[in-house]
């Protein structure tokens, strides 16, 4: 067993994996549970596309004659469509969902059109599906530390407003609450680590460390504390366990923790459900 | 001393005017009821004192008041059935504004959402559910959040809706308390004149236009104030 | 405009999907065709959607040559739906003997026995038949063999053409073969997806691979990437390949943790549009791995 | 301009494609003002990655010996998927774009674990994505006449139940509708819509198909019946539009009616802006 | 003839029991009035009775009366935000089980609507769209419903919440009428006891276990209802 977690642990690149993964599972776990709330759950598929798109975008505008990097159109662009949708609120006409598949399926289309007029895309779709969450760099370490520092030390300041702004804006408005701010600030948070762990390890897993952990927890805790507290534990060791568990049945990392929280998740509504059922029965 | 003006009020929805020229003040102390027939434009009123939707023209001014200093109960909040939310936090979220720039709740702020659980008789709910309450459970949690909020003005939208009678009596006398005891203005929606006519001391009868703003006295000598009571004085 | 597509010339039209068969096919027609390649060079061929016009060139050929693979299913779909009679199509895959896709990514010598799917319908080949020098020969043939029995005033032409270019392919599959009997190792190690089943076959190269095929969804496993790091450390490899148009953050991994050096294998299946525009072909693009192939594996 | 129409049509795989889209277009518009409305736009996007891992399961029993056309394995619990996420209502306390989010995460890793630990990956996602609305067979052309004739019908037929359960479930349960068999009709007719849409033609035009008309409708009309009507208008129209562009324009087809849809929405927000400022002004 | 018989009935939610052991019965032409403290299960027993929610024990039989003749009125009704429904649409779906097999609304139906409406003060609403209406508003148009839906049993849960005093006198007597004159019968849960003790025949008091189920002069009479209507005899 120590030997197993010694070899383990000799990777660099699992060690970097780890760090970068827990981090950011973290983060998305607290932010998750806003987003579920708020109707946001496929964000993650909805930003890949939209990743897609502006990348295509980038390389049109090179052939265009403009020399810009295609990452740096594509990266401000996504954080912005990320702001943009996440400032929808629940009064809004368009729901977070409508939202979602708006963007998502108009920047797919015109990524495909511009492509298809321009030089020809080599950025697939898929590659923002599937990440390499095992190709970490060092920044990429770094990097995933400072975004975690921060979302976590912003979450627990504001937690209290940010629990008011979304069970009720109006009230909270009403009050004094600057709700704008709060979704602002909420919004950013959640479109940086959405964003950089997208780059980081693929749609497909942050999309999942968003919704998994949150919808699990909701299947047995009442309160919002303790949903966004379990939500957050689950994320991490289920992060890890998935990890493991690809090191040994070498499947592949990214699917692996995926799996891991699906588990989780059918256990815990199965406890959800016993725990219902034992006062009519 | 005036703490807050409304002058020339007009709000429109879309092409529907909803409110036009509206004036009213209301002074340190003062008990507000506003009144009128359904979709006259109260609920509008009070969204548009607390800046939750813009005016059309016409002032509103606050004097001597922060907005973090008022309370407020929607007349409806739809909460979302999957929220998971306790009793206790909900309430505990009028305490918001509150503790400044502390990030956590003080001792002082559970206290008070304790005490307000307390006085409307739901302290045993603390830890349930808020989504799994009924209707007139959690129109009282609502209501122990805006008295938790409130510090110089508490704002009601029909606060009495789906209360039964024991605890719309008992509301009636903590929000009587409040606003003699503490000095709290209150502004109050209310359909049921009979309850609040002892208590208030400003009538505004809205329809659209302004109808009626004065004493409680003089609107039951005028004849909108007969019909809207059913011609009957209470007490 | 209309004039284009309803007046025929004299000249056959010749309609390529991808690279590779669109350097052959312009190799053997020379300028006595008209030749398109259909997908743009730089793009991605999995997530391609065809407009109109495309079909409407495929509708019009008189020759049409494409994969027949996992990647341009919706090929055999517009087919299916069009009349075909008038019309010589060309289908790579059919053109040699095409090998069922790997199922290990890192497949050695013994590769062959654990294999056996007689009793499968419909088995999965790897559709990347064009890395293989021999098979380009019998594509070219076959490609030869369709514009001349469309263009026969031409027949002759295209043997000389044809002819020449096989010349070509094989001088390059020689001195491939060459460095390959004379390298110390005869692994590839890639760290990137592997099109280059049928390369690997033809010199009997042995692999380690990231990714088993060339789709690209697959992620890799930890436990894959730390057998490469294993391998790479204990044989003491110098060089990860890498290919053409991928973000190489696979072999970056690699050769970070082992110091080995990140080489081009071009699988030549998309290239960039500089490469195109500067005039690259299937056999320049393979004297290049040729020259990293011996960089790589001494 | 007579010419060019003539031109148009006169190669069958464009007939074809006008046909069968416009149908199934039609057909998506319809059911998409509910899609919408029960927080299911991302619907199309979800089914189309239990696509992608129902088909990698066929292909996985296949190499375990069973045989099986992976498709025979695939369609089927596709419209499965469809059929349980449909179920879900507004009372559910999991909400439809969480349990799509679950889903579609869900299969997609399954999917890619059991690819990598059986045959190798041959089976793209993206292959569900872009989709050939351009090879139409003559069986397609039947199919999705027949299938646009059956929703139709029962679409009108059930109008006023369909209205009634979506807009407050427990009144028309209350007052002795049916409402489970009606929400089963509506799941079974959407998953049917959505699954031969995303074969016929692709995830990407049959999630656009679904959600544009219905919220291009909604910020003009606000009724039910006009949003319902305009929204199928729409859909044809945009759908025509789009294929004539494409066609004018060598751009891929899909991609071209997804940018129509785009711009029609865009302009629909206006004129709804426009009306509201109206009178304020 | 008996309508409606509840034996021993009991419901409960997770580990909650909202409802033991509830017996009464609802005969034709009865206007049964279901009075109790907030969460003391009233809307959990209509619910039961429309069998939108399961029951532990006991039985609901409903006699010589199918569910598609019963008109409800729910106490809260959560619509979507971005529903787009006309304030008729609405109104019009109550009459969707009076449409036998014809898909569409025939003549009658529609005019049953319009008559509805008009009856509530709400035929300029007709055309406006429902989420834009203010809380009494939607309260008037969820009541139209129910009266279209209703052919000889009405079920009302706490409907005159949120309207004003002219409406919820007009609504009294409206319903007054439906009892008497159309004998349909009549389940109201209400905490206005003072509004229906004149004209309900029957009061059940629940307080999660039956507290009281008899004529509404026994009731005045028992501790309980004199607490709850405030010691006071209305009439
Ligand atoms: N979905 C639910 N899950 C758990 N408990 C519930 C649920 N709905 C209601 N309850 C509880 O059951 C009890 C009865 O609720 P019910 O809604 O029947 O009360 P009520 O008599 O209608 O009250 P009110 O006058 O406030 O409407 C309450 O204590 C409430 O908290
Ligand atoms: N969001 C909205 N869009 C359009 N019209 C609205 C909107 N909200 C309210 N209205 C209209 O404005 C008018 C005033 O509404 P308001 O909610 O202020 O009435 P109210 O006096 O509070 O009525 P009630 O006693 O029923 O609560 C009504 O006619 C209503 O239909
Ligand atoms: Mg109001
Ligand atoms: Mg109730
Ligand atoms: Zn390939």
């Amino acid at each position: 067993m120590l030997d197993f977690f010694q070899e383990f642990f000799s990777y660099t690149f699992i060690v970097r994996a780890v760090i970068v993964g827990s981090l950011v599972a973290l983060c998305a776990a607290l932010l998750g549970v806003s987003l579920v709330l708020k109707r946001f759950s496929m964000i993650g598929d909805g930003l890949s596309h939209v990743g897609f798109g502006t990348i295509t975008l980038g390389i049109g505008l090179n052939a265009l004659g403009l020399n810009l990097a295609p990452l740096s159109v594509s990266l401000p662009l996504v954080i912005i469509a990320a702001f943009l949708l996440l400032r929808i609120s629940e009064n809004s006409k368009i729901k977070g969902d409508a939202a979602i598949a708006l963007i998502s399926g108009s920047s797919l289309a015109i990524g495909v059109i511009i492509a298809a007029k321009t030089t020809g895309m080599n950025t697939d779709v898929c590659n923002y599906m599937f990440g390499s969450i095992l190709a970490m760099k060092k920044d990429d370490v770094y990097l995933s530390i400072a975004l975690s520092v921060v979302v976590l030390i912003l979450f627990i300041l504001f937690y209290h407003k940010i629990f008011a702004v979304t069970f009720d804006e109006a009230f909270a408005r009403a009050t004094g609450t600057k709700a704008g701010i709060y979704n602002m600030l909420v919004a950013l948070l959640t479109a940086v680590t959405i964003v950089i762990g997208m780059r980081m390890m693929g749609a497909l897993l942050i999309s999942s460390l968003i919704i998994f952990p949150a919808l699990t927890a909701m299947r047995v805790c009442k309160s919002f504390r303790p949903v966004t507290i379990l939500s957050a534990i689950l994320s991490v060791t289920c992060f890890f366990t998935g990890m493991l568990l690809s090191f040994l049945y070498s499947t592949p990392a990214g699917a692996s923790v995926v799996v891991v929280n699906l588990i989780v998740f059918c256990l815990f509504s199965l406890l959800g459900k016993i725990r219902k059922s034992g006062a009519t029965i | 001393m005036t703490l807050l003006t409304c002058d020339k009020l007009s709000v429109s929805y879309n092409r529907i005017t909803a409110l036009k020229n509206v004036s009213f003040h209301v002074d340190d102390g003062d008990y507000l009821c506003i009144v009128g027939e359904n979709g006259s434009g109260k609920s509008t009123l009070i969204k548009a004192i607390l800046q939750l939707i813009g005016t059309e023209s016409g002032t509103i001014t606050l004097n001597g008041i922060r907005q973090t200093e008022i309370g407020y109960l929607p007349q409806q909040t739809v909460v979302q059935k999957d929220f998971p939310a306790s009793v206790f936090e909900v309430v505990l979220s009028g305490c918001l504004n509150r503790k400044g720039r502390n990030p956590f709740y003080g001792k002082a702020e559970k206290a008070l959402a304790l005490e307000k659980l307390a006085e409307l008789g739901i302290a045993t709910l603390k830890n349930k559910s808020y989504r799994d309450l009924s209707g007139g459970q959690q129109q009282r949690v609502l209501l122990a959040r805006a008295l938790c909020a409130t510090r110089k003005l508490i704002v009601l939208d029909e606060p009495v809706t789906g209360l039964d009678p024991l605890v719309t009596t008992e509301l009636y006398a903590t929000i009587k308390e409040l606003n003699g005891k503490q000095g709290i203005a209150v502004i109050m929606v209310s359909h049921d004149i009979q309850g609040v006519l002892e208590s208030a001391n400003k009538i505004l009868h809205v329809n659209v236009e302004p109808v009626f703003f004065g004493s409680p006295s003089d609107y039951l000598n005028t004849s909108v104030g007969q019909r809207m009571t059913g011609g009957t004085t209470h007490a | 405009t209309t004039s284009t597509t309803s007046a025929k010339s004299d000249r056959i039209s010749v309609v390529a999907t991808i690279f590779p068969q669109y350097d052959f096919a312009r190799a053997v027609v020379g300028n006595k065709a008209d030749l398109t390649m259909l997908i743009p060079p730089g793009s991605e061929i999995h997530s391609y959607e065809p407009s109109p016009s495309d079909i409407i060139k495929i509708q019009n050929s008189d020759v049409f040559i494409y994969i027949g693979g996992e990647s341009d299913t919706w090929v055999d779909k517009i087919l299916s739906a069009m009349d075909i009679k008038n019309k010589k199509i060309v289908k790579m895959m059919d053109c040699v003997t095409a090998v069922e896709e790997a199922t290990v990514n890192n497949a050695n010598d013994e590769h062959e026995d654990g294999e056996t799917h007689e009793d499968e319908e419909e088995p999965e080949y790897d559709e990347h038949v064009w890395t293989s020098p021999k098979n380009a020969v019998k594509i070219v043939s076959a490609i030869k063999d369709a514009v001349s029995s469309v263009d026969t005033k031409n027949a002759k032409i295209y043997e000389s053409n044809a002819t020449d270019y096989r010349t070509k392919i094989t001088e390059l599959d020689t001195s491939i073969q060459a460095i390959v009997s004379k390298a110390k190792t005869k692994t590839l190690v890639v760290g990137d997806r592997f099109p280059f089943r049928y390369f690997a076959d033809e010199f009997g190269l042995s692999y380690k691979a990231a990714f088993a095929g060339c789709s690209k969804e697959t992620e890799a496993s930890a436990a894959t990437i730390a057998e490469l790091i294993n391998y790479i450390k204990q044989n003491n490899v110098k060089t990860v390949y890498s290919i053409e148009l991928s973000n190489q953050n696979i072999a970056k991994t690699l050769s970070e943790q082992t110091g080995a050096k990140i080489l081009l294998l071009h699988s030549c299946h998309n290239l960039a549009k500089s490469d195109f525009d500067s005039g690259a072909t299937y056999v320049s693009l393979m004297r290049t791995n040729a020259l990293n192939l011996e960089k790589g594996l001494n």
